[in-house]
């Protein structure tokens, strides 16, 4: 078999000034093109675990190895938009390209094509305080995207926005997946998108131990999907996983 | 600059000069040490051309200063910030500059820089550059610790992030630094042409032998007349800066 | 009728041997046996006396001759001199041997630098004088560092000092007194105001007769008072102390001198005059109003 | 505090201290103009107990001098930025403080507060007061707005909303500011001295006339020194503030 | 009929440096009492229409009355959490009091009662940047609640919060609402919680139109309801509504 692209073994995180490990004995693996939905309580550790992946957070005990080709091209979205404030839509997307020294004329008609593809066409010369919320949270995707990632970390990426433009965005996705060696790995409060949008869902208790890691098969989905019984199946039991765990603290 | 933002300082500065004045001429202090500002101004008339001539030469020595200052302590800031060994190491001993009276290295300076501008400059250059020095470091510290995350991810050089990260949001610290290095300057300048001669300095320093108040009032305003226009200037820039795009506190709305 | 408060005595510069008699009225005990106490307060660079008597903040002060005059061309017209220490002004140029000179004219009109402080009357008088000078001048801010560096630099000086200072650093100087070419303003002058004169009379006399006391005692002897002074100022040696007492006696008291600190009138007048010549004053001043002698 | 931190620092004064007197006993340098550190350190400890006395009655004027500055820096930048009409009367005119030659105004200083301790106070107000208020007003005018938006909601007096949120916000240049002003009242100090007496700048400035350039250089070191424990004590205070809670930028995660 | 609560009549709203106007036209009004749902895609103007209620930014042009006995006993939720960095999880929920001079043992109990009930009850002396995403959203919600507010403005207040936690604060605000004489008036991106906490839901345009203004009329509302087919027509035809807008620019 392929080397995973993701290992996590025995992962514990526990920050200096906190009582109870955040993150307890977390073992996994993504297989390579594997795609990954994270749910759980709020304050349970789902961004803790995304930033241990993208080694911004150093982990306190435990392995943690991302595939070697993989290593370079990973993407992050914040879990709020954390723009540039003194830079316009375009330049805040543009700002990877910059600090990586391959901003060409090239890189810069993806940088606006992606951010037509958002909805944010008009917006490009608007400075983030101008935005809306969802707006900025789009652009903070844009940002992630044009630099064409082969792993794409996502906190809570469409938890701001409409129903509709979710669903936009989230077969956008898909559709990125389909197109270019691209895999993901989510966070989400919607358990319908986990089911949706993973492979995989993990499902994180309280006490930052894996409670659930359900695979779901489902065939290639679109919109409509999301009306049948199978994927339902997998939604309700999901949801009775997460109900069963403990109240949160 | 709108007339209506002026104005305040227009009648706070008349009303200065009539109680100032009225003070001097009712003889609650006596005009030989605190001369009214119609004695100083007959006196400004009339020595005006060497008053103009003083005051240029001043000007430009300041502004050569402040230049220099501005140049090497924004540059000096981003080496302590990239290296902090440096920064331990050279920092605390560059309040030296601050410290030492100027008088007390006259001598060294006129050897380095001869009698002549040069010196002046010199000392405008020494007692105005820590202030932007300390101003920039701080604002290169100080940046919003989610942007710089944001930036780490992208691994990118040293320089690259200074320049779009940490200097852009130094920069209402950068110009607090230089509204305060002005003032700093022009003192710098007129104690630089005590020693040195030329400019207002000099005019300042005989006018004291001789006991001649209104000229050293007169060329004291003269030089805070200076400052006045280059705080204005820094203003503008500020204004330039800031209004063009929010170098501001919050990474997100 | 002696005041409780201790009268105050505000020097223009340091516990120097200059001031070497009032110490000594203090040290050997004449205010004492005058029924006087004084404190004494030594000045700095840029020490205000003139104003600050004027102003009085304090009872006396050290002032030059030519700043009584000025003070009262500029409507100051308060303050009297009541003792002039140096009969002979101790101000001089200094220059290195080497370059030959042998006055001040060489001085000006040859090739150099001198530093001096170019608002002094004595400079204007001298720039007066000797004009066009060839020399180019530059302010003068204190010490020999300059001088000492560069053998084409002159400096303004006290006879009484620098030229020690120096000697002992091995340097060959030749010193020309300003006073040889005809600028000799009474320097070291013990002031007070006129308000105080009229209102403290004998204060004022007991006051001059012991600083007259206390200037015999120090040209007598002057060891007891320069080592106490030198316990005030560290920044002066003790063989300075000793040399700079022993240079300045002559012109304290010269040839045919009646008595320590007596002044004439003719020559606050040719003050008065030379000063208007200058145009440092506008006013006409009236010199016998500028001092008085007393017994 | 750590030992590791101030290595480089001791480091460098050290190489900087072989050099200067190498420079110096190799007659790259006169020794009358700047000495080597041996001359320094012998007279210095020659003159040791004056060194001492004189030191401290310095270090007790800057303490004074920048404590006023502290406070009523402070406090009139909170006016000004109360007041904003205040602010652009008389802000302009604050300039004067920092351009005025002390010696230009040591008579009237002398008058007011006498030839001692007060006068010396005074003047390291006068020179350090500017970069505090600049600073601090420039803090409280850089506040995050969307802080503003959230504190307005509660329509809070404008005492409470400066105590709750612009000064938190501004310590950062408040301290800054006072890493400033910590030099320039030392020089304060130092020239005040020069006029009043005593100190380190009666000191320096009779050495200055005796051309005793070893003494010169050992008052300017001690005044460096008494420069450098206060910076190292802003710098605990700054550590104690902004290490038990994030007075930083940005609003939220 | 007693006097509306809010009174909305021909409200324009164009920023400065916009081509077009972010509000259109607005008329609505509330009734006393009344708790209203705002729906919209991401952009439309639903954070400006509460800003405006609010208000925190001004109209351009129309009338805009809050009555009266409410006006001082607004309280708001800003769309991110918006916590004062330097400041613990109870000073800032503190903070209110402090700024309007009615801190007493009594409102800091009340303090501590609210964020225990939000889950925070051991994160009292934590600064903001120690919590998640989550907690803090929670945070400010305190923030909002401890003041005992007659009208609550909330820019979606749980969009962050996973489903359980979303769940049992949708019913706080139901028993705060019964309990005391509580109305708000919240925007939300979904339609599920759009229809349970409201008792009316508009729905905004991409032109910043009042596209919809729909009554709900549901039985008091429990979490079993939204298993209820009248819960899920609501669902559907709000749903549709939303499709049938023009797509976002
Ligand atoms: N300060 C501002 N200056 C200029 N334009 C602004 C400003 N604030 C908001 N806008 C614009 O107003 C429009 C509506 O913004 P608003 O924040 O109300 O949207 P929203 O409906 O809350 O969207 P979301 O669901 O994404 O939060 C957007 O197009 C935005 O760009
Ligand atoms: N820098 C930090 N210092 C101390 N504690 C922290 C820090 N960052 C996170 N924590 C704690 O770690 C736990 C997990 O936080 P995390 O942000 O990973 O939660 P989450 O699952 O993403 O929650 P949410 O769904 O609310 O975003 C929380 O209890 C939080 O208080
Ligand atoms: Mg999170
Ligand atoms: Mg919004």
């Amino acid at each position: 078999m392929e080397a995973p692209a993701i290992l996590v073994r025995d992962l514990v995180k526990r920050f200096p000034n906190q009582a109870h490990n955040v993150l307890e004995n977390v073992s996994f693996s993504v297989a390579a093109g594997e795609c990954v939905a994270l749910l759980g309580p709020s304050g349970c550790g789902k961004t803790t675990l995304l930033r241990l992946l993208m080694g911004i957070e150093a982990p306190t005990s435990g392995t943690l190895v991302v595939e070697e080709s993989l290593r370079s091209r990973l993407a992050y979205v914040f879990q709020e938009p954390r723009l540039v404030p003194w830079r316009t839509t375009l330049e805040n997307v543009l700002l990877p390209f910059e600090l990586t020294g391959s901003l060409t004329a090239e890189t810069r008609e993806l940088a606006v094509a992606r951010l037509r593809e958002l909805g944010l066409g008009e917006r490009l010369a608007h400075f983030p305080r101008e935005l809306s919320g969802g707006m900025q949270m789009r652009v903070a995707l844009a940002r992630a995207l044009v630099t064409r990632p082969r792993v794409l970390l996502l906190d809570e990426p469409f938890a701001a926005l409409d129903e509709r433009t979710r669903f936009r965005l989230e077969d956008l996705l898909l559709e990125l997946r389909a197109e270019y060696d691209l895999q993901y790995v989510f966070v989400t409060h919607s358990i319908a998108e986990a089911v949706y949008l993973g492979d995989r869902v993990l499902l994180l208790n309280n006490q930052g131990r894996l409670h659930a890691d359900e695979r779901v098969s489902l065939p290639p989905r679109d919109q409509d999907l999301k009306l049948q019984p199978e994927f339902n199946r997998y939604v309700r039991a999901l949801s009775q996983s997460f109900h069963a765990l403990e109240v949160t603290a | 600059m709108k007339l209506r933002e002026r104005l305040p300082a227009w009648i706070f500065l008349f009303v200065l000069l009539v109680v100032w004045e009225l003070s001097v001429s009712r003889g609650l202090v006596p005009d030989y040490l605190l001369p009214a500002p119609s004695g100083i101004w007959a006196t400004a008339v009339e020595l005006r051309a060497e008053l103009w001539v003083a005051t240029l030469s001043t000007f430009s020595s300041i502004l050569w200063g402040l230049i220099a200052s501005a140049v090497i302590g924004v540059t000096a800031a981003v080496c302590f910030f990239v290296v902090p060994i440096l920064r331990r190491a050279i920092l605390p001993f560059c309040v030296f500059f601050q410290t030492v009276p100027i008088i007390a290295i006259a001598p060294l300076l006129v050897i380095w820089f001869g009698f002549g501008e040069t010196t002046v400059r010199a000392s405008a250059f020494i007692v105005s550059v820590f202030p932007i020095l300390a101003n920039t470091l701080t604002g290169l510290e100080e940046t919003d610790p989610l942007l710089r995350e944001l930036f780490r991810l992208y691994r990118p050089s040293r320089l690259k992030t200074i320049l779009k990260l940490q200097l852009p949001s130094a920069i209402p610290y950068v110009l607090a630094g230089l509204r305060i290095a002005v003032g700093l300057a022009t003192i710098g300048a007129i104690v630089g042409e005590f020693i040195a001669g030329g400019g207002l300095g000099a005019l300042i320093d005989s006018a004291l032998t001789q006991q001649r108040t209104d000229l050293v009032f007169g060329g004291v305003l003269a030089s805070t007349l200076l400052a006045l226009v280059l705080v204005i200037g820094i203003d503008l820039l500020s204004r330039l800066l800031m209004g063009r795009r929010p170098y501001m506190r919050s990474s997100s709305r | 009728e002696a005041d409780p408060a201790p009268l105050r005595l505000a020097l223009n510069w340091k516990a120097e041997p200059q001031f070497g008699g009032f110490y000594a009225a203090d040290v050997v005990g004449h205010f004492a046996a005058n029924g006087l106490e004084v404190e004494i307060i030594e000045g700095g660079s840029g020490a205000p006396t003139i104003q600050v008597v004027g102003a009085q903040q304090v009872e006396y002060a050290i002032v030059a001759a030519d700043e009584i005059v000025i003070s009262h061309d500029r409507g100051a017209g308060n303050v009297v001199a009541l003792f002039a220490v140096y009969q002979i002004n101790p101000q001089a140029i200094m220059v290195h041997k080497s370059r030959g000179f042998k006055g001040i004219e060489d001085v000006m009109k040859n090739d150099g630098t001198l530093l001096w402080q170019g608002g002094l009357p004595y400079a204007q008088f001298l720039s007066r004088k000797y004009a066009p000078v060839r020399v180019r001048t530059a302010p003068y801010l204190g010490g020999i560092g300059n001088f000492q560096n560069d053998p084409t630099i002159s400096q303004q000086c006290f006879a009484t000092s620098e030229p020690l200072t120096a000697a002992r650093a091995g340097l060959e100087v030749d010193t020309f007194m300003i006073a040889d070419s005809g600028y000799n303003p009474y320097t070291t002058v013990l002031v007070t105001t006129r308000d105080r004169l009229a209102s403290h009379p004998d204060e004022v006399k007991r006051v001059v007769a012991a600083v007259r006391a206390g200037w015999e005692s120090y040209l007598a002897d002057p060891s007891a008072t320069n080592a106490a002074m030198s316990q005030i100022n560290k920044a002066m040696d003790a063989a300075t102390f000793r040399d700079s007492a022993a240079v300045q006696v002559p012109m304290i008291r010269p040839e045919g001198l009646e008595q320590l600190g007596r002044m004439t009138s003719e020559r606050w007048a040719l003050l008065v005059q030379q000063l208007t010549e200058l145009k440092v004053i506008r006013k006409a001043v009236n010199p016998d109003g500028l001092f008085v002698n007393l017994e």
